[in-house]
């Protein structure tokens, strides 16, 4: 069924609000699902343009977490503008992600491979970046001066509180769906998810966008990062790391959404909704602590299920 | 959730929090140790009348934050808030209580910075901690006179391995750090060598095999005793010491279960933990809370000057192997071998109406 | 009358939107060769999938030996003797194994011994290529060898197994003349020797008639017409079943030679791993030239240098004129080329995706404006293409993957129709098509070339060259054997060059740096 | 090159005797070595097993940690033998993976989809059996009576000591080897693996193969599972999640040993070694501890890009 997880979505909504009522349905709430979706959106879009051309990258995460301590470092150790440290930290994580690109275009080393080994590459990078700590306001900086901000501005905290870390993951949202639904480039990526070698013998030229969509998965990866970072007012150990999961949930989840089979940016937006949701209201229910994961997996499940299951469209039966 | 019982007996007095909706939010995933926390916490809530609902958020910061605005949201009275990140609870906490001004909370091992790194306080919020700096200090005081006594009346410096990770990893890692370095810089020890899991998220193995790398560049003598900052690393720390077969005494900040029977087996290197009593933890908090739902604040009292504070701390205690080695002792009976500060509960806040519902 | 071996009776099967067979009467005679003959989409294939158990959800009966069976498992199939070598090669192959390994692969999947004797297995796949003259490592992973020496691999496949029926879809496409015959050698020695029977698909018609006992005729999923093949059986009267009698007999002879200049002059090419040597050719506007040669001669190769696919190491390449650097298929579109490749499944089409999508992948500019796409264009680029070649399919919104294979390979085709190339790269284009469809083809073909377009069409089958081709060029063992005119030469001529000018085994050696004429 | 990770070992290993000398090449600490891999090299081999038929499972750890739950809680709560409680475990293991078999063969959800969603229910799983919390010796169990065993036995420690985890490690891998490589099964699973349909149309019953790898799995995750608890004596909240990705490090890095191309027992072993002495080497190094992942993952993505970077054997340009 191809609208499984919409409807999986809806009925949760609807269960809830009939159970829990205003305090459910209230616009503080619907601020409360959205923001805790936010960040997990974002890494999941990411994730969701590298996945089109049949990509995968596990060190996304960690290497926003690099992007954090980038972020924070440039911003309270070096005193530079807002605008100028979320720019150099998105320009800095796409020169970062290079290397990603050279061991997968140039040393032709498959994705998950390369990836998996990154992920350690990435995890120590950060630290030795920071020299081991995490970088938060008033701490002196790795090499021992003290920093040249004191502190975060009202606005260096405002990316990462309502409205605007909503407003950035729909950005993130449009941008993505747009651009791979409307858009040649987009054409093109999904083709070469499809069949990498018709792709390159259409005359696609399947390096250069494999590299595209690398380069823009870092872009939004920078942001993502900057958002975790203000939510936080600090850039953590492995502060990024642990949405890795979540965000190829969100992925997974919206991949059956209209029958697209694929990897998309409308699908992984409610796929991400319908984990926060299920959270939300499962919390409000006060469902044990140690339930919850299993009521949210089941569902998930089930909307799984509902999605591939029944589908027999294709006489063959073994696939 | 947990089960809600009936109220409060009948016969006793009228409770002035009766049907509040008290919840008990954990930045960090389930263990044994927050599970008692979270027991004595719900026993305690119960015993008052309230409803307790226990919320665990798997290490993730954001997951802290959704869950505190999901619970006011959903009309929570009080929240019992554990291990913020001292970054943003502030600020975020501080936006909350301008959204939702009747919400009470009470924090435990969570400061407070504000955008500057300055540490702030938030009206009507009372915050409660462990003495870090004093657990790392008696460990020491501990490994110095007890295993040591020679060397360190010769004024020479015990040789630690020193298991610490940070700066600025955690809050209490820190503070742990400045007990520690206060004996250093006495000259009481000298350390060998820092140390720290390599993949964080299996901490413990990843310990067990840095500790065990470690040891094998080492004569037998080099090393007097490692110190641990935490007893998940003193836990990899451990097999690696008895697996290798190693006798270099060990001791750790924080207790539970596991550690407990691991410092009983025989011959076993893990010779003390320092920690707060567990069970009183969950308790403490959640009177705490109660009283600033009562309106009686002035009833919470700092344990360890006795005066009324928004900043409490509780207690410390040294667990050595000498008192768990009987056999049969676990995290929740502990307190019949581990001595008079671990089961005084003196200072445990209250007031008239609790006295009377808790049986003081 | 002899016994039947196999009755399949009533036989219905139906997708959505298409009803692929639709009460189908099928007999088989014990040791026959069986021709299946249709158009593109007549659910030929569709019925050898249902006689092999791959597809299990029909309707109908099916006797063997006059006894009923349930054919709903490829392994119940295979059990009863009943062996596909299937139309798509790579949907039957698992590239990663070695060639030994895939021609055994069914004695896998039969209950048995628990332990894999590597000495024996090497040992069995070496004499089954022995008995098909096939030449390459049998311990290369199957990704690696060409369509044909795939092709060939599916058969020993068959050949190993104990099999009484053998289903044959389309052998012979990827093969030219020489494998063919041999191929048709084997089967005739398998009838006489083993008594089996083969039931053999092709649109190359004359094959039919060489080889084959009997005919079964569909149409559009209908019994059309079945019978003994006699010596006064013609093409023609296969064609009239097929097509329902309007046979509108299109053949194309070559043209006036080209007026317009030189489109693409090549000097002296080679490729890095030397299936191509010293190749020189011309091609003019308006003019297609034809590429002949055997199996193996490097004509696909040839056509992948030109197209920038394989690094070349020497060589010269002038797209009207000016060099052209061709160092990758993106930059060999950018110049205005497009390439049919030789196999579709793996460098044509995007099987899980729409005809539209497919039909729209290579001229995706044609339908953006600042990068944003037109679906309304794309969907109206796909019904004409359809129209233009006959593709069969309710809608362009159809997934490729589900399109007949004829109507696949009409897809590949299509794709560059709708790319507006100045030269065109046919690797065996028909390769599938039916007879009807191929003079539409041809057609449409040399179309492009009044156009003014050059078109390099490089086939295994010299007579359908003759048919298009201005001029010829035939290729053995990488190198140009012969340039010829084909409005003055002959299928035996172009079959003289292309097999080294002397027999067809020679080894290649001998022949390097053959004259031409 | 097909060795590089094999050489890479080498190499590792030489430079490490070198450097460190005697503290290094110290039987003591070959058995450090070995030990420290044993458990992600388990784990890692039921990734092997589930991979060969070109399956995944990202919830294998999860349900680890649901296996180490039952074993300590047979074995402690109830007081089972200790060969019994294995046993127990193991069919239990086997039990619950009927569940992702479920999924995966009869509704269909492809593999990464259905363990994404199942780690969360297993997850929820594990504590609501447990009530919420870790067992370990001594505690009550969850329905608040006292354990009919107090404490580990020997031998139920010593299986997570050398040399038992050990030669445990060392069985699995060499069961894993000689079923892939030498039977009939682990050929139709490889086959599998390359092309399923083909599998199918050779008359493989590929659902069944797909099954049967799964148990297989299941029971080597059991396996991994009662490692880790005798290891850390506890069964603890998530206490085997974590090896799931350092286990994927290791198939994917022993994939192209030998140029097999596939995941394969003995690649894995290597790839598992490999991590194993560059911890164990660099940490001797006095490598700080936040840098030692960055050198680690460099070795390994040296190791891949020689592995992947020189192959041109075929002329294709794109692949
Ligand atoms: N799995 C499928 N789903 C939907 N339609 C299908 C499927 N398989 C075949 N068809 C349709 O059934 C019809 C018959 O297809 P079939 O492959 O049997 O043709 P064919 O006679 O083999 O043609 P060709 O000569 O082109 O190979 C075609 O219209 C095709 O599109
Ligand atoms: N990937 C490859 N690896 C090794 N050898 C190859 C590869 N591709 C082709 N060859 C070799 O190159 C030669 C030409 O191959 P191919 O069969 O494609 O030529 P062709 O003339 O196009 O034949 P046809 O198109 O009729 O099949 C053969 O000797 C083949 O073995
Ligand atoms: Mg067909
Ligand atoms: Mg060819």
């Amino acid at each position: 069924m191809d609208w499984a997880a919409v409807i999986a979505l809806g009925v949760a909504v609807v269960v809830f609000a009939l159970l829990r009522g205003g305090s459910f349905l209230s616009a503080a709430n619907a601020v409360n699902i959205l923001r805790s979706m936010s960040i997990t959106t974002i890494f999941a879009i990411a994730a969701t343009i590298t996945m089109a051309p049949d990509g995968f990258d596990m060190s996304a995460c960690t290497l926003a977490t690099v992007s954090s301590f980038l972020f924070a470092s440039l911003f309270l150790w070096f005193g530079l503008p807002l605008w100028m440290s979320v720019v150099l930290t998105v320009v800095l994580t796409i020169v970062l992600y290079l290397l990603t690109m050279f061991l997968i275009l140039v040393c032709r080393v498959p994705d998950m491979l390369a990836t998996c080994a990154l992920m350690f590459v990435h995890q120590g990078l950060g630290l030795w970046w920071t020299g081991g700590g995490a970088v938060s306001a008033g701490m002196p900086t790795a090499w021992g001066t003290a920093p040249l901000r004191t502190g975060w501005t009202e606005g260096a905290l405002a990316i990462g509180a309502a409205p605007w870390c909503i407003l950035i993951m729909l950005a993130c949202v449009a941008f993505a769906f747009i651009f791979l639904q409307y858009t040649r480039h987009g054409r093109c990526l999904y083709a070469m998810g499809s069949n990498r070698t018709a792709a390159a013998y259409s005359g696609i030229p399947v390096k250069k966008y494999r590299f595209l969509a690398g380069m823009l998965t870092a872009a939004i990866l920078a942001v993502g990062a900057i958002v975790v970072c203000s939510r936080n007012s600090a850039a953590q150990i492995s502060g990024c790391d642990s949405y890795l999961m979540p965000s190829l949930a969100a992925v997974f989840v919206g991949r059956s959404v209209g029958g697209a089979e694929k990897p998309n940016a409308l699908g992984t937006l409610v796929g991400a909704a319908l984990v926060a949701v299920l959270e939300n209201g499962l919390t409000q229910m006060g469902v044990v602590y140690y339930v919850l994961p299993a009521v949210k997996g089941g569902v998930l499940v089930l909307a799984l299920v509902a999605a591939y299951g029944p589908r027999r469209r294709s006489a063959h039966v073994i696939s | 959730a947990g089960t809600t019982q009936s109220g409060p007996d009948p016969a006793a007095v009228d409770s002035p929090v009766a049907g509040k909706k008290v919840a008990y939010i954990m930045q960090m995933a389930p263990s044994d140790i927050f599970q008692m926390w979270s027991q004595s916490a719900q026993e305690t809530a119960e015993g008052l009348g309230m409803e307790y609902d226990a919320f665990f958020c798997g290490g993730s910061d954001a997951q802290w934050q959704d869950t505190v605005a999901q619970c006011a949201a959903a009309g929570y009275d009080g929240l019992l808030l554990s291990h913020g990140g001292q970054n943003y609870a502030y600020s975020f906490l501080k936006d909350l209580l301008e959204q939702y001004p009747d919400l009470k909370i009470v924090t435990f091992d969570t400061q407070f910075k504000d955008g500057s790194g300055q540490t702030q306080t938030l009206e009507g919020v009372t915050q409660f901690f462990q003495q870090d700096a004093q657990f790392a200090q008696l460990l020491l005081e501990y490994v110095c006179q007890e295993l040591y006594p020679d060397k360190t009346a010769a004024g020479e410096p015990v040789n630690i391995l020193k298991v610490w990770v940070g700066p600025n990893f955690l809050s209490p890692f820190d503070r742990r750090q400045e007990g520690y370095a206060a004996y250093e810089e006495a000259g009481l020890i000298h350390t060998v060598e820092t140390i720290g899991p390599s993949d964080f998220s299996n901490a413990e193995a990843s310990m067990a095999d840095i500790t065990a790398a470690t040891l094998a560049k080492y004569q037998p003598g080099e090393i007097d005793a490692i110190w641990c900052c935490y007893d998940l690393y003193a836990s990899g720390v451990y097999t690696a010491l008895t697996q290798g077969g190693y006798d270099i005494p060990m001791v750790s900040v924080d207790i539970c279960n596991a550690d407990i029977e691991k410092m009983a087996r025989e011959g076993s290197p893990w010779k003390a933990c320092a920690t707060t009593n567990w069970n009183y933890n969950g308790e403490f908090g959640m009177r705490v809370l109660a009283l600033e739902l009562s309106g009686d604040y002035d009833a919470i009292i700092d344990p360890m000057t006795g005066e009324c504070a928004s900043w409490l701390e509780l207690p410390t205690t040294v667990v050595t192997q000498d008192m768990v080695s009987g056999g049969g002792i676990n995290v929740t009976n502990l307190d019949t071998v581990a001595g008079e500060s671990y089961t005084d509960r003196s200072w445990m806040p209250t007031v008239a109406w609790m006295a009377e519902l808790l049986g003081d | 009358m002899d016994a039947l071996t196999l009755q399949a009776k009533d036989i219905s099967v139906e997708f959505p939107g298409v009803k692929a067979l639709d009460g189908v009467d099928f007999q088989l005679l014990p040791g026959e060769i069986h021709a299946l003959v249709g158009a593109n989409g007549a659910g030929k294939s569709t019925l050898m999938k249902v006689l092999a158990g791959t597809n299990p959800d029909y309707s109908g009966q099916v006797l063997l030996d006059g006894r009923p069976v349930e054919l709903r498992s490829p392994g119940a199939a295979q059990q009863m003797g009943i062996h596909i070598v299937c139309q798509e090669v790579d949907q039957a192959l698992a590239p990663a194994l070695s060639a030994a390994e895939n021609m055994l692969l069914d004695e896998l999947g039969r209950k048995g011994r628990l332990w894999i004797n590597w000495r024996k297995v090497y040992w069995r796949a070496e004499e089954l290529k022995g008995q098909l003259h096939m030449d390459f490592d049998v311990r290369t992973p199957v990704s690696r060898l060409t369509l044909a020496q795939k092709q060939m691999v599916l058969i020993a496949r068959a050949l190993h197994s104990n099999c009484r029926i053998l289903l044959l879809d389309e052998p012979t496409a990827p093969l030219s003349t020489v494998e063919t015959e041999m191929l048709f050698g084997l089967c005739r020695s398998l009838v006489r020797d083993r008594g089996m029977t083969i039931v053999f698909i092709s649109h190359r018609l004359p094959e039919v008639l060489e080889i084959c006992e009997r005919y079964t005729v569909l149409r559009n999923g209908r019994l059309a017409a079945s019978g003994p093949i006699t010596p006064q059986t013609t093409a023609d009267e296969l064609v009239a079943h097929m097509l329902g009698g309007e046979m509108s007999a299109v053949c194309r002879t070559p043209g006036a030679p080209p007026v317009g200049g030189e489109m693409l002059s090549v000097h002296g090419l080679s490729s890095r791993d030397n299936s191509v040597r010293n190749v020189s050719l011309t091609v003019h506007r308006g003019e297609i030239v034809g590429l002949a040669g055997l199996v193996g001669a490097g004509k696909s190769e040839l056509c992948k240098t030109l197209f920038g696919i394989l690094p070349r190491s020497a060589g010269e390449i002038l797209l009207e004129g000016s060099p052209a650097p061709l160092r990758s298929p993106a930059e060999a579109v950018a110049l205005g080329m497009g390439l049919v490749p030789e196999e579709r499944w793996k460098e044509g089409l995007f099987l899980k995706e729409s005809l539209s999508f497919n039909l729209g992948i290579a001229g995706l500019k044609r339908w953006s404006n600042l990068s944003f796409l037109s679906q309304k264009g794309l969907d109206q680029n796909a019904r004409t293409q359809m129209e233009a070649l006959e593709i069969k399919t309710p809608s362009p919104q159809q997934r490729v993957g589900l399109l007949s294979g004829g109507n696949q390979q009409k897809a590949v085709v299509g794709k560059w129709l709708a790319a507006d190339c100045r030269l065109y790269l046919f690797d065996e284009p028909t390769k599938g098509v039916d007879v009807g469809a191929k003079a539409e083809l041809f057609q449409v073909i040399a179309g492009l070339a009044q156009a003014g377009c050059g078109v390099l069409y490089a086939s295994a089958d010299a007579g359908e060259l003759l048919k298009v081709a201005n001029r010829i060029y035939v290729l053995y063992g990488g190198c140009v054997a012969a340039e010829l005119d084909a409005a003055h030469t002959s299928e035996e001529e172009i079959m003289y060059y292309a097999v080294g000018g002397k027999s067809p085994f020679l080894p290649t050696e001998q022949r390097e740096g053959e004259v031409r004429t």
